[in-house]
């Protein structure tokens, strides 16, 4: 087996969801790569000094700027002859979907030949488990913790697949790491793509999801399998859904194996049960639809 | 000779330092800058890749990103635009990136402001970035060529920022000999960092986490480059000079008349008018500080020994003392025999005329302790804070 | 005193490996090598790269494995048992 | 004053323990402060946290490199880490092996099996709450009574019960 | 008494302040602030909104907005995160917004590290925040009850940075005197702002373009207030020790055992272990600067005065100096008959410990020249700056 | 007749558009209203202190942060009773598009009752005519100048709209200063949605685009008769379009009068002629559609 | 001195009307008052709101109007004509 | 040393015309600054540019207080901004009327109808450069030659020889 460019020894949790989308992300892109990561647990776990994790050339800076760090890479490489080297900007929701977000639309609109990926883990997981705007809605975090008043994260997440591709992107994809040789095709595809690339790949986290190690895996299916994480490939505005259940489990097997959603009653399952049946049905709609969605203003 | 706008001059030299990269977002007054480097671009004149980004942060990113790779990586801005780098300046200088900013000095908000005075820069003294002020347009031309060199130098290799006074220089046309494109070749070597590439066959990591021990460890080195870097700015200075025929000082500090009882002490454009004051009168000299970062503390206190009375003029406050910056640091290293006068000045685009400094060196006096004063209109009293007696 | 590299760079890729993250483990996968079909499914799924497929099936790195247990968990075959790591 | 330090591994409560152990020697009327090892390595990792005693206001602030006691929460640490450091004068383990087994260089070594205890007392593998009952009985820094008294107030209701009960038996058992 | 994290402690005394407007972002190892203070909401315990914002930008910006409103505004912080906020700081104090943020503090980036230094607060001292620092986490409680009442003070109206070391206090369990919430309310009058509210009957245009004279007027009367504070300062110190029955020094600073030849200067939990080292010895005493801006510089001049040595211990660097930024405005404010010695410290959570305090005191002599050095490891050697002989 | 809430005596150039803008922005928004600006053009021309234009309460801080004050300011007057107080965020396109649109961003995410105003000018017209990312594809600017080597911008435009859609918000649409009673309109149904709400207007600016003083509302116009810019509303996630010209003029009518599209070829001009007809007809074909634009993940 | 206020707040709102910006105009429109149907489209459309619709017809406000001639463009009956200021 | 302030309004080149009368100077080897008054006003609000000339390197930066010369490109300003402060020698003012109906206290006024010359020679109204000529004739702080060769080197072909003419004319016009 060739070595892994994301090295063992990394400082990750065990069951870490989104070591394991590196690991493969880093195989899928190849040596011939350059990446430039956010804060993060993905960061913080894998550079203590002296020593790194990676395999391949990694630049971390902040928290916000993944997206004009791999601009900046890109450009130089470019100057420097090395046009085909692949640039990766890597950053976990909360540096990809919040802080990060102003880097990563300004990059998208100028159109630098640069793969973003976003390893969703669902919130700030480096720093305790606060919510992101990609926390799922009802889920209890540090900062959206249930109690007397609330029932968790009031707000639905926020849909950053679509945004990116309202920025006129070629390459928009979904993934998960519970279907790795999807996330790697489409990392390779992504990578052929000239122009900007986006994908977001789900991957679950036993700490701040609360689960237990083992069953990532198990808890990523579970979200792709009840269409609470749905896979899907948007090539050159051409929606089409990666993977469809032969019949999608209820929201409620993926909610009730985890810690974050312990607090939620039937009415709230509900409403998650509705919006994920109502979402499938419109992605379902968009598949078929003659419509180019890069071309809306 | 050719009479130029000052940041059109400026960015002509940043053109015959051939950056791989320029990341720029536009602010007054530098917006003159990105603007003129889009043009030669535009007319191939420049081999450049600009990054026209959304925002400073982003700005600055893309030069670390540049920079990172092994590539010449330039910016420019103001103001609220430096403001806005903040964090990123401090990631630049431990990250070891010679990146080269044009820092065309502003106030900055609230209230919001479009004019000269220092406190942009001034507050970013910390950070482990070079600074030196310049005095006319042309000082700025041929500081920013020394300035890719001194960033780059093997044993420095920090980022710098190139001080010029918004409008009074940036917007000013005056005659500047721009260097010969081929000398600034010869003079400033490739750029071929072993510590900074983004190689695949070569992979490094840049930016990592760092435990307390490497962390302070890795301070301390930033702090010895930045002090270290003293003896190279004065180096490339010298080589300049004996290049292309222009000095500035020793480099780091130059006097002026520097021969009386008392010595005016300043920074950047307002040295300028300060001299042409000098000239009518014989009982003060200036000395001018060119490298504020690192702070010349030897030169400092050779170029003020025996002096009877300091009067530093600055554009700039920090809040809490009732005067600029620079005061602390310059009182600090004086004895106490010397008195030493603060004067807030400039804020805001204040003008400073001639009048004014005759003014104040004929109300100060080293009879007294020191005072700090403000200058807050063109012919303006002295005023004191409030509070004194 | 500390050793540094200038602006902290690291020039030593992977050199994560000197840490042995398998000193964090309170359980370890105990591979039935007479079950395992080599599927390489384990060690596709296991977030620290520390299972190879060899010619005897499925051998663990005991160095970098931190017991998390999904290779057990995910093996078809249910070739692999967790147990308590004992001193 | 008196100063403790803990290892565990991360997710097993030695900052838990520590702030416990505070807790109860503030009970005590006594001067307390409980902290961890600042480290950013994540579950499953070894951890640190130190508790000081003290009759009076404590002023210092320093890490603890001297500590009168060492409470190991997992005996398996002992390979990986240095539980003697700074030679403490007792060290309470956590294991079915007996202080002879151990072989160790600290004049007083105790072991207790605080997990069977946990799964017996708690239902889960917890050993850092009996741990502290083995402790005070090793060592005498806190009354048991003190301990049980912290944990219900942290704990209301069951849990806080439970691991009292769980205390209270750790207690006994090295104080046979 | 009850025993509780530094952080949680905060977080309830933030509660009884009853803050209208939280606007908070997660950050090392701030992070407990935001979280408790969301669990008390969601509890019901406290009537606050929160804003969950996306960057520390907007959560700085979400507090001036609320505060411009006229609501009283909170957020807590640390490092990147502060100076993200970087420029919305000089805006909010320019704009006269008695908005609290609660400083955890923590190193600066690059190398990224998550333990204490102040290198973040100290840098943002030019920026007309006040800014105290706190030795214990009792006082970090006090402390922010009483951060409220001053930057509320109509003779202020001032924002306020209460800075405690992360980990060492924020994560550390002790016990704390948590004020009832009637009495913080008795102590702490309602807002009712006449300089910044949005009221559509009265309408008023806040945080406007101006120029030079008007902008070099508004900072001075920014500059005035900074310094006028200090008076505040001293005396909701003094009303609160009245009303709680706690005191830390003067409100400005404290000495400890300060009749000795020797005299420690610093601030922060670091006092703590100072004090506890002098207690084992008899020839230096501690002068600790709670306030640091405004810079109380009678007082710190009175309580050094006629000192033979000072060490100055503090955990920033301001680059190219070779020291911390403490260094120079305490040296400027000294005879040279005493001698000033300066350490840098505690970089990114390297721990200081008495047998380092005591090495320090026993190594360092008022015979020499002031000298710099820093302390690199707990148990160290005192290092030299790189090219001193 | 009223007076204006936008005074006169501000300092815009002759002929501003987007002066106008804010002329009928705070006319249709009503005294009841609270305002944010972001630095820029309007904010400079109307608060030289010791004077203002505005008749309403006003706020400018940063060029960053009009979204997220907005959010402060909503919650303080919510805090304060006041709920049913407007709180309008304004920003030109340099100040919502690029450099604030992490803020904004987050702000639509988080759902604050907050109506945010783009008021779009394209470019960064109080720095001197520099690029923004809604600055049309071709227009030469200070930053995308036309040169030897460059036919001015490259880019197409950022699809604001669009991306604040995506973010889940109610209440989206496009106006312009050509049709004024439109954009009040939109205003007023704006300001009667709960939670925010997004209106992008569309601003000439002779200085900026180059034409005379006097041509302010006919350059606008030619934008909308030629498709250039689309006047259209999407309410709950359905697309309509506000206004349909009877036939398109080309839009080399509309690009013939601007200096900053003066160096185009007519390659050029039918690229954008293309994009322009190709836009129209993905928009016309989203009209009719039956998809729920809210409800894509 | 220069007079402030705290934090810089102006609380005299549209007190921008002090700013006579008809000094600014090289042109100015001159209504015809014949022609004008009141329709009231020029005073929509002026950027400075300068102009006031009365019984007479359209009424420009001359401290204000800047000369842009939009007004006299939109005119739908083309009832104002951009003449030069003269002095 | 002499020190020239100009007139006009945003969009009428009195920047400009500052620039190019340095340029000018720098033909006759002598030193010059040229700088705009710093406003953020916007096109048609009154503007300010100043010029200064000297045989030596200009060390001064502090703005013109006391103009030698000042040129008004616009009648229209003179009703509002006070274009004769700082007690200038000579005032150059573009308009159709005389020096003496402008009813000026500075000594020595000079009119021309710049804009004329301009429309004429230019075909269209930017008064700026013929200013320029009429500065030259009325003052001598440069020849016309100078500016010519300025203006042509600044826009090089027909613009920069149309602009010459209209410096030439106006330079005549008012030496007459
Ligand atoms: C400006 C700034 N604000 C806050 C932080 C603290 N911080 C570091 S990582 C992180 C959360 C990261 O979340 P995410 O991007 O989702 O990655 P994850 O840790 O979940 O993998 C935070 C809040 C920071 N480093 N910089
Ligand atoms: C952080 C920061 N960067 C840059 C600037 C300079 N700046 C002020 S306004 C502006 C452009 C504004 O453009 P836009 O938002 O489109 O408004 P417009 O001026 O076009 O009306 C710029 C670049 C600033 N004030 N702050
Ligand atoms: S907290 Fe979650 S995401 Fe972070 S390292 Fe642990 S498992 Fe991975
Ligand atoms: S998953 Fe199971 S069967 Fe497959 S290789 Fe691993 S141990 Fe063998
Ligand atoms: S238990 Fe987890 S870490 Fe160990 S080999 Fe299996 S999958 Fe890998
Ligand atoms: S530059 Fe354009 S947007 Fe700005 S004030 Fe002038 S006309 Fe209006
Ligand atoms: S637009 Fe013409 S007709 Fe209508 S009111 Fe104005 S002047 Fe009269
Ligand atoms: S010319 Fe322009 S400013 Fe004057 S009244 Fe007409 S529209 Fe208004
Ligand atoms: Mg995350
Ligand atoms: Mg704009």
């Amino acid at each position: 087996m060739e070595d892994d460019l994301f090295a063992s020894g990394h400082r990750a949790c065990a069951g870490c969801g989104s070591a394991l989308a590196l690991r493969h992300l880093t195989k899928a892109a190849g040596k011939n790569s350059v990446f430039t990561i956010a804060t993060g647990c993905m960061e913080v776990v894998s550079t203590q000094y002296p020593t790194t994790a990676w395999g391949v050339p990694l630049i971390h800076t902040t928290f916000e700027n993944a997206a004009s760090v791999a601009a900046g890479i890109k450009e130089a490489l470019n100057q420097q002859g090395k046009e085909d080297t692949n640039v990766i900007a890597l950053a976990g929701d909360g540096g990809m979907v919040d802080i990060g977000f102003r880097a990563l639309s300004g990059s998208l609109e100028r159109g630098h030949d640069v793969l973003y990926v976003c390893y969703d883990n669902g919130a700030y997981m480096n720093t305790g488990v606060q919510k992101s705007g990609a926390t799922p809605f009802g889920a209890s975090t540090t900062t959206t913790p249930a109690g007397k008043q609330s029932h968790g994260k009031s707000e639905w997440q926020k849909n950053v697949p679509f945004i990116a591709l309202m920025h006129g992107v070629n390459y928009v994809a979904t993934a998960s790491i519970a279907d790795l040789d999807d996330f790697k095709k489409k990392v390779k595809k992504a990578l052929e793509v000239e122009g900007p690339k986006y994908i977001h790949v789900h991957c679950p986290c036993p700490i701040g999801w609360g689960f237990d190690t083992s069953e990532t895996i198990d808890q990523g299916r579970k979200a792709v399998e009840s269409g609470a994480w749905v896979l899907y490939e948007i090539e050159d505005g051409n929606f089409s859904i990666s993977y469809k259940p032969s019949e999608r489990i209820p929201v409620k097997d993926y909610l009730s194996g985890q810690k974050r959603f312990k607090h939620l009653d039937e009415d709230d399952v509900e409403t998650i049960q509705d919006h994920v049946d109502r979402n499938w049905e419109e992605l379902k709609k968009l598949e078929g639809l003659d419509l180019d969605l890069l071309k809306l203003l | 000779m050719e009479v130029k706008q000052g940041a059109q001059a400026i960015a002509h030299s940043v053109k015959k330092c051939k950056p791989d990269v320029c990341s720029m977002y536009p602010i007054t007054p530098s917006t003159e800058l990105p603007e003129e480097i889009a043009q030669l671009v535009a007319d191939g004149e420049l081999d450049a890749t600009i990054i026209r980004v959304e925002s400073e942060f982003s700005a600055i990113s893309g030069c670390v990103g540049a920079s990172a790779a092994g590539s010449r990586a330039y910016t420019a801005t103001s103001s609220q635009g430096l403001a806005l780098m903040t964090e990123v300046l401090f990631a630049a200088s431990g990250m070891r990136l010679p990146i080269v900013i044009n820092v065309v000095n502003r106030a900055l908000s609230a209230p919001i402001n479009i004019w000269n005075d220092q406190q942009d820069s001034i507050s970013q003294r910390d950070n482990g970035w070079l600074q030196i002020y310049c005095e006319s347009n042309q000082e700025a031309v041929d500081t920013t060529i020394q300035s890719f060199k001194i960033a780059e130098d093997e044993d420095v290799l920090l980022p710098i920022m190139c001080c010029t006074d918004g409008y009074i220089l940036s917007h000013t046309y005056e005659p500047v000999e721009l260097p010969d494109e081929e000398e600034v070749q010869e003079f400033l070597p490739e750029y071929d960092p072993d510590h900074a590439y983004l190689d695949p066959e070569n992979p490094m990591t840049q930016g990592p986490f760092a435990y307390p021990k490497p962390y302070a460890a890795l301070r301390k080195d930033l702090s010895d480059a930045v002090n270290g870097s003293k003896e190279i700015v004065k180096r490339v200075h010298d080589e300049f000079a004996e290049k292309f025929g222009r000095s500035y000082g020793n480099g780091l500090i130059e006097e002026y008349k520097n021969d009386k009882d008392t010595a005016l002490v300043s920074m950047g454009s307002i040295c300028g008018t300060i001299k042409s004051t000098l000239d009518n009168r014989n009982d003060a000299g200036l000395m001018r500080i060119r490298c504020y970062r690192p702070f010349p503390e030897e030169e400092i206190k050779k170029a003020l020994e025996g002096k009877d009375q300091v009067i530093v003029l600055e554009k700039n406050v920090s809040m809490g003392h009732g005067s600029g910056a620079l005061y602390n640091e310059i009182k600090s290293i004086l004895p106490r025999s010397t008195t030493v006068h603060d004067i807030v000045v400039g804020l805001g685009g204040t003008d400073i005329a001639e009048e004014d400094i005759n003014n104040m060196i004929d109300s100060l006096s080293n009879k007294e302790n020191g005072v700090k004063r403000w200058l807050l209109e063109k012919g303006g009293k002295l005023q004191k804070n409030r509070g004194e007696k | 005193m500390t050793e540094t590299t200038t602006g902290g760079t690291i020039k030593d890729p992977k050199s994560s490996k000197k840490n042995k993250t398998g000193t964090w483990r309170t359980f370890k996968p105990n591979v039935d090598k007479e079950k395992c079909i080599k599927c390489g499914k384990c060690g596709e799924l296991c977030p620290e790269g520390a299972i190879r497929i060899t010619e005897e099936g499925a051998k663990v790195n005991m160095d970098y494995c931190k017991g998390c247990g999904i290779c057990a968990k995910e093996c078809p075959v249910k070739a692999i048992k967790m147990e308590k790591e004992e001193k | 004053m008196k100063q403790i330090r803990f290892h565990g591994r991360g997710g097993q409560g030695a900052v838990t323990a520590a702030e416990i152990l505070g807790l109860a020697a503030s009970e005590e009327k006594k001067w307390c402060q409980a902290f961890p090892f600042f480290g950013v390595e994540r579950r499953g990792a070894p951890v640190k946290a130190f508790t000081r005693i003290s009759d009076e206001y404590i002023k210092t602030r320093q890490q603890i490199y001297k500590p009168d006691y060492v409470v190991v929460l997992d005996s398996t640490l002992m390979d990986v880490v240095d539980t003697e450091e700074g030679n403490p004068s007792t060290i309470v383990v956590n294991t079915k092996r007996t202080p002879e087994e151990l072989d160790l260089s600290t004049g007083d070594v105790q072991t207790i099996h605080a997990t069977k205890i946990a799964l017996d007392e708690i239902g889960k593998p917890f050993a850092n709450t009996p741990m502290l009952g083995a402790l005070a009985a090793a060592t005498g820094v806190v009354k048991p009574e003190s301990l049980k008294k912290a944990i219900k107030e942290k704990y209301p209701g069951k849990i806080g019960e439970k691991n009292a009960n769980a205390i209270q038996k750790a207690y006994e058992e090295l104080k046979k």
